[in-house]
């Protein structure tokens, strides 16, 4: 092993890492208290309070928390309440806080074409942590949610076609977590380094040939 | 009578011995240098997963067999047309018999979906 | 229709790569089609080709420099990136943009639309085989660059605005060429409808195929044009305005059923929409700064926003996390139009047939740059 | 070894041409009484010098028909089209023969590769000899003599035509078999679909001009068509429209070039054809688009005849030599192919097949039907 030339250069003393140890995730100001929540969020707390752990309110935008148990209850009072109506996602997407312990933010941009207001879900999830799918509620979460799990690695289940949609199929690690390195995958970060180095290898002598 | 067609014989074979002769003397001049990958068959760049001569669907047949059909058929017409003049209603009636039964086979294709392509 | 037996007729299925090197796959598409003879029993739409990793390399940029990665993403309408960009850190930093930097913003971006609509069209057209209307729009699209060129020194990526504003005011003059370009391409615009509009075999071709409703559509999550053709008047500038449109006059055109030829017929009518929105803002640019109160060191306050624009191709959306310590932004993402828009391909495209699956993704107008960023 | 083949059966075929050229002479000798070195001369050396005379001017007008066709294209599209090699480029045509003659030629790995050598020619031969029966003018007075300006009349030309014209979809049938390639398997089904589909209405429609003129012979039908007074498209427009239609289909011209259509198959048949045997598909190509314009204008527009030859006004006319009128009839046709490949989108392949067989063989049955009645009644 040590005489293999080393595939890329090892991912210290790199920019990435001052931010590993920096911040520990977004501050999800909760919203003023002089600012009344709009009737989508009442709606939702009142169809179900206890699924939502926190309510937010920053730069215009209302964000929704709530734990991967409940994501897809609250999803469905999302989308089907008459308040609420939220039948367009818009996006799902993630961000990696790797000084949590529950790492990853997994965010729905909701919208409605109907009522024309926008909302935003978070959960908090682990890694390898399950988040539900929301892909039954909105089909066009499908790719989105390919994309998280590609991107992060973001246990997303019961998913009706959870493949890799930008990497290739065999690609290791999850390049947008934060300890993946700007030039690409180090040997430290994968998954089984000997495994990789052996398929990259195989595959390089393939191409001479 | 049939010197009329020593020049059409003649063309024929100029025609078969230029593209002969164009091929061979292509040989001569163009680069030979064969690689592997350049002689993979083009499937968007991809490397094909299955091989191309595969069973493929039947409807492509049925249309191979409706053309048999038709064009024998249309053929028979050729010489009749030519003498028409001299058949008249007889040969004009003989005719609507045959295309009759002709259209006949044409409807039931037609109805049993035969023309309905994909 | 088809009243035969049907599986008298059924076959092996042939598995057959479409792309990534395929004229007709807008850049590095690959679709794998399973055919029964030339009908697509199933597809699978296989993206990644182009992948740069721009949310991740944004990451590592200044706030100021992602301007220039984002213009890599729609290649085909650089300055409407620029445009969500720029607005999102501004949400994010309550930032204030002149009125005229709205404005100009406005032309840039509507402009840019009318460029992204010529390839769309000349491509669209190319790919069910009418061969001249390209070469008409990419005419049309070279005024375009021209005034671009003029403006801001580049043809394609043209890192054209900035946060809080605009780096260049309008050059001097410039203003009535763009009004002289209006009308050429309104003139134009007829002779696309005359080869197309309502030529039979156009109209065989589009309507009727790849249809989907309404409803469907918004589960799937289609926008912009492709959704309105479904009938959807949802538009991004008029629902929630942004830039300069709240003040501008504009209609969205709809379509009936939702196929083919109506997203032809929506982006044609959003044509002369846009040509009539660049007036209007011509005719009202306010004199003024072109930049607000910008910072010099551009770091938001730690928080995170979303915010979404109409691109030509759809909703753009941007989301931005910031950790207030940094001059690069925690968490870039883009929420790509054509990304969303391509995975209603698989839908559109089951039961047609092969030459429908190029006039499908034609349809969709899906940058590849965008989809993979 | 299927090359080795071939030579050998060209070979068998020149003896037994060259034997009944020269058995020929003593057939005619009694009745005629001529000296049987001028029936030589007629039999054997005049035709090979117009068969010569039309080879090469097939093949230059091939070659040029290309450079026509760009031209064209770009001035529809407000280019310029090739303007490099030679003014206005003139000599493009030429060089792309160059460049394509010296190209390195391809077999990919699993075709089948005497199948793939033979399909081109199967292309192109057909393509070519057809010229042979296609009446280009009336007569000329060359040296004294009186020429006949067609390579050969022969009883049967339509049929010939017919004929061999439908040999060469088996070039393309077997360029795609033999490629052993998806796309070009898939189009090499498109085009014998397609072809044989439009045959079938096009064969169709010449039933009913056969009625018309009582002859299957290409200058008799031209005569016909004098003695009327009457171009055949005239009497015949649906047939006309039918074998127009027909023709674009059977040539892959647009919109009906589904085989080929480079945007779905990228080219279809000749995806893995490269060098001279790609140039072949181009000549035969290029050559069909000659034959069904040389045919139309036979059929259709009375060939070599001028046009007006009652009008008193206009019977200068009549002083342009016929092959003059015969090629500017077929550039005319060639002309109208290139503007509709530069206006019209394509067809899908069900709506062609739907086309052909739901519509124009109707309309041709009932053509046929219709003429033969009036014809009798009359």
């Amino acid at each position: 092993m040590p005489d293999e030339p080393r595939p890329t250069p090892p991912a210290a003393a790199r920019p990435v890492e001052k931010k590993i140890e920096a911040p520990s995730g977004p501050p999800d100001p909760p919203p003023p208290a002089d600012l009344a929540p709009p009737a989508f969020v009442t709606a939702a707390q009142a169809a179900l309070g206890g699924a939502i752990t926190q309510l937010s309110y920053w730069v215009g935008d209302w964000t929704i928390l709530t734990t991967p148990a409940r994501l897809l209850d609250l999803a469905r009072v999302l989308r089907d309440d008459p308040a609420c109506r939220f039948d367009f996602c818009s996006d799902v997407t993630a961000s990696d806080w790797p000084a949590r312990e529950s790492r990853f933010d997994v965010i729905y941009c909701l919208y409605s074409t109907r009522r024309r207001h926008r909302v935003r879900v978070k959960v908090r999830a682990a890694d390898g942590e399950p988040v539900p799918s929301v892909s039954g509620v909105w089909p066009a979460a499908n790719w989105l949610e390919r994309e998280v799990w590609d991107m992060f690695g973001v246990n997303v289940v019961n998913h009706p076609d959870r493949r890799r949609i930008l990497m290739p199929d065999d690609w290791q690690g999850h390049p947008q977590r934060k300890d993946y390195p700007l030039e690409g995958p180090g040997e430290l970060l994968l998954e089984d380094p000997l495994e990789w180095l052996r398929l990259r290898n195989a595959q390089s002598t393939a191409e001479i040939e | 009578m049939l010197q009329a067609y020593v020049p059409v014989l003649l063309f024929i074979l100029i025609a078969i011995g230029f593209a002969v002769v164009t091929l061979l003397l292509a040989g001569f001049v163009r680069p030979g240098k064969y690689g592997k990958v350049k002689l993979e068959p083009y499937e968007c760049g991809i490397e094909p997963l299955t091989d191309a001569r595969d069973r493929y669907s039947i409807r492509y047949y049925l249309v191979a067999m409706l053309f048999v059909i038709f064009d024998v058929e249309t053929v028979f017409m050729f010489p009749w047309a030519v003498i028409m003049d001299r058949l008249l209603v007889f040969g004009l009636v003989e005719m609507l018999i045959f295309l009759f039964i002709l259209i006949v086979g044409y409807f039931y294709a037609w109805r049993k979906g035969a023309l309905e392509w994909a | 229709m088809a009243n035969a037996p049907r599986p008298m007729f059924d076959t092996e299925t042939l598995v057959i790569n479409m792309g990534p090197q395929h004229p007709s796959t807008h850049g590095v598409l690959r679709v794998v089609l399973r055919l029964d003879g030339e009908r697509v029993v199933d597809c699978d739409v296989v993206i990644g080709y182009l992948h740069r990793g721009i949310e991740k390399l944004s990451e590592n940029r200044d706030y100021t420099q992602i301007v220039l990665l984002t213009d890599r993403m729609d290649y085909v309408a650089a300055a409407t990136n620029n445009l969500g960009y720029c607005e999102t850190v501004e949400k994010l930093m309550g930032l204030e943009v002149p009125r005229r930097a709205k404005y100009i913003r406005t032309i840039l971006a509507e402009l840019q639309r009318i460029a992204s609509h010529n390839v769309w069209l000349g491509t669209h057209a190319m790919d069910i085989g009418a061969v001249t209307v390209f070469l008409y729009n990419i005419r049309e699209r070279e005024l375009i660059l021209d005034l671009f060129e003029e403006y801001c020194g580049a043809r394609l990526t043209y890192n054209s605005m900035r946060v809080g504003g605009l780096p260049l005011d309008i050059p001097a003059g410039w203003d009535r060429k763009v009004r002289e370009f209006c009308r050429i391409q309104e003139e134009k615009l007829v002779d696309y409808e005359l080869l197309l509009t309502h030529n039979r075999i156009w109209l065989e071709r589009t309507r009727n195929v790849g249809v989907i409703s309404g409803p469907d559509a918004i589960a799937i999550g289609l926008s912009g044009p492709p959704l309105r053709g479904s009938g959807v008047a949802r538009d991004v500038r008029k629902d929630e305005p942004y830039a300069a449109y709240d003040e501008l006059e504009f209609d969205v055109p709809v379509g009936a059923t939702g196929d083919t030829y109506d997203r032809y017929l929506v982006r044609l009518e959003e044509f002369r929409q846009s040509i009539r929105i660049i007036r209007q803002a011509l005719d009202g640019l306010p004199e003024g700064p072109i930049v607000g109160k910008v910072p010099r060191l551009i770091k938001p306050p730690a928080g995170e926003t979303y915010h979404a624009i109409e691109s030509p191709k759809g909703e753009l959306g941007y989301f931005i996390a910031s950790d207030g310590k940094s001059t690069s932004p925690y968490r870039f993402r883009v929420r790509p139009p054509s990304f969303c828009n391509l995975q209603a391909l698989r839908q559109l495209v089951r039961g047609h047939l092969v030459a429908d699956v190029v006039a499908l993704i034609g349809s969709i107008d899906v940058v590849l740059g965008e989809v993979d960023r | 070894m299927a090359s080795g083949r071939l030579t050998k059966a060209a070979h068998g075929a020149a003896r037994e041409g060259a034997a009944r050229g020269d058995g020929a002479p003593p057939a005619t000798e009694p009745g005629s009484g001529a000296e049987p070195r001028l029936n030589m001369i007629d039999i054997v050396i005049i035709p090979l010098l117009k068969i010569v005379i039309v080879f090469v001017a097939v093949l230059f007008g091939v070659a040029y028909l290309v450079l026509l066709e760009r031209k064209v294209q770009a001035w529809v599209q407000v280019r310029l089209g090739p303007m490099r090699v030679g003014p206005h480029g003139v000599l493009q045509p030429i060089a792309d023969a160059l460049k394509l003659f010296v190209k390195e030629d391809i077999t990919p790995a699993r075709a089948d590769k005497w199948v793939y050598t033979l399909a081109p020619m199967i292309s192109l031969v057909p393509a070519l000899i057809v010229f042979a029966v296609i009446p280009f003018g009336g007569t000329a007075h060359l040296f004294g003599k009186t020429v006949p300006l067609f390579v050969a009349d022969v009883n049967v030309g339509l049929l010939y035509i017919v004929s061999v014209a439908s040999i060469g979809v088996y070039g393309l049938i077997l360029a795609g078999y033999a490629s052993n390639s998806k796309y070009p398997l898939l189009s090499s089904l498109r085009a014998s679909a397609q072809l044989i589909s439009y045959e079938v209405a096009v064969t169709m429609t010449l039933v009913s001009l056969i009625l018309m003129a009582g002859t299957l012979s290409m200058v008799g039908i031209v005569e016909a068509q004098r003695q009327a007074g009457l171009w055949y498209v005239f009497a015949q427009p649906l047939a006309f429209f039918i074998f127009l239609a027909g023709g674009l289909a059977e040539t892959n011209r647009a919109p009906f070039d589904l085989p080929e259509a480079e945007q779905e198959l990228v080219g279809g048949f000749h995806t893995e054809y490269s060098g001279m045997r790609f140039a072949f598909f181009f000549l035969a190509e290029y050559a069909n688009m000659i034959v069904v314009s040389s045919v139309a204008t036979t059929l259709f527009f009375g060939g070599w005849l001028a046009p007006f030859p009652n009008v008193h006004a206009l019977a200068f006319l009549g002083l342009v030599p016929g092959w003059i009128w015969f090629l500017l009839k077929v550039f005319c046709f060639l002309y109208l192919f290139l503007w509709i490949r530069a206006t019209l989108p394509r067809y899908r392949y069900d709506q062609l097949m739907r086309l052909g067989w739901k519509v124009l063989i109707p309309l041709a049955i009932a053509n046929v039907i219709v003429t033969g009645a009036v014809k009798v009644l009359l």
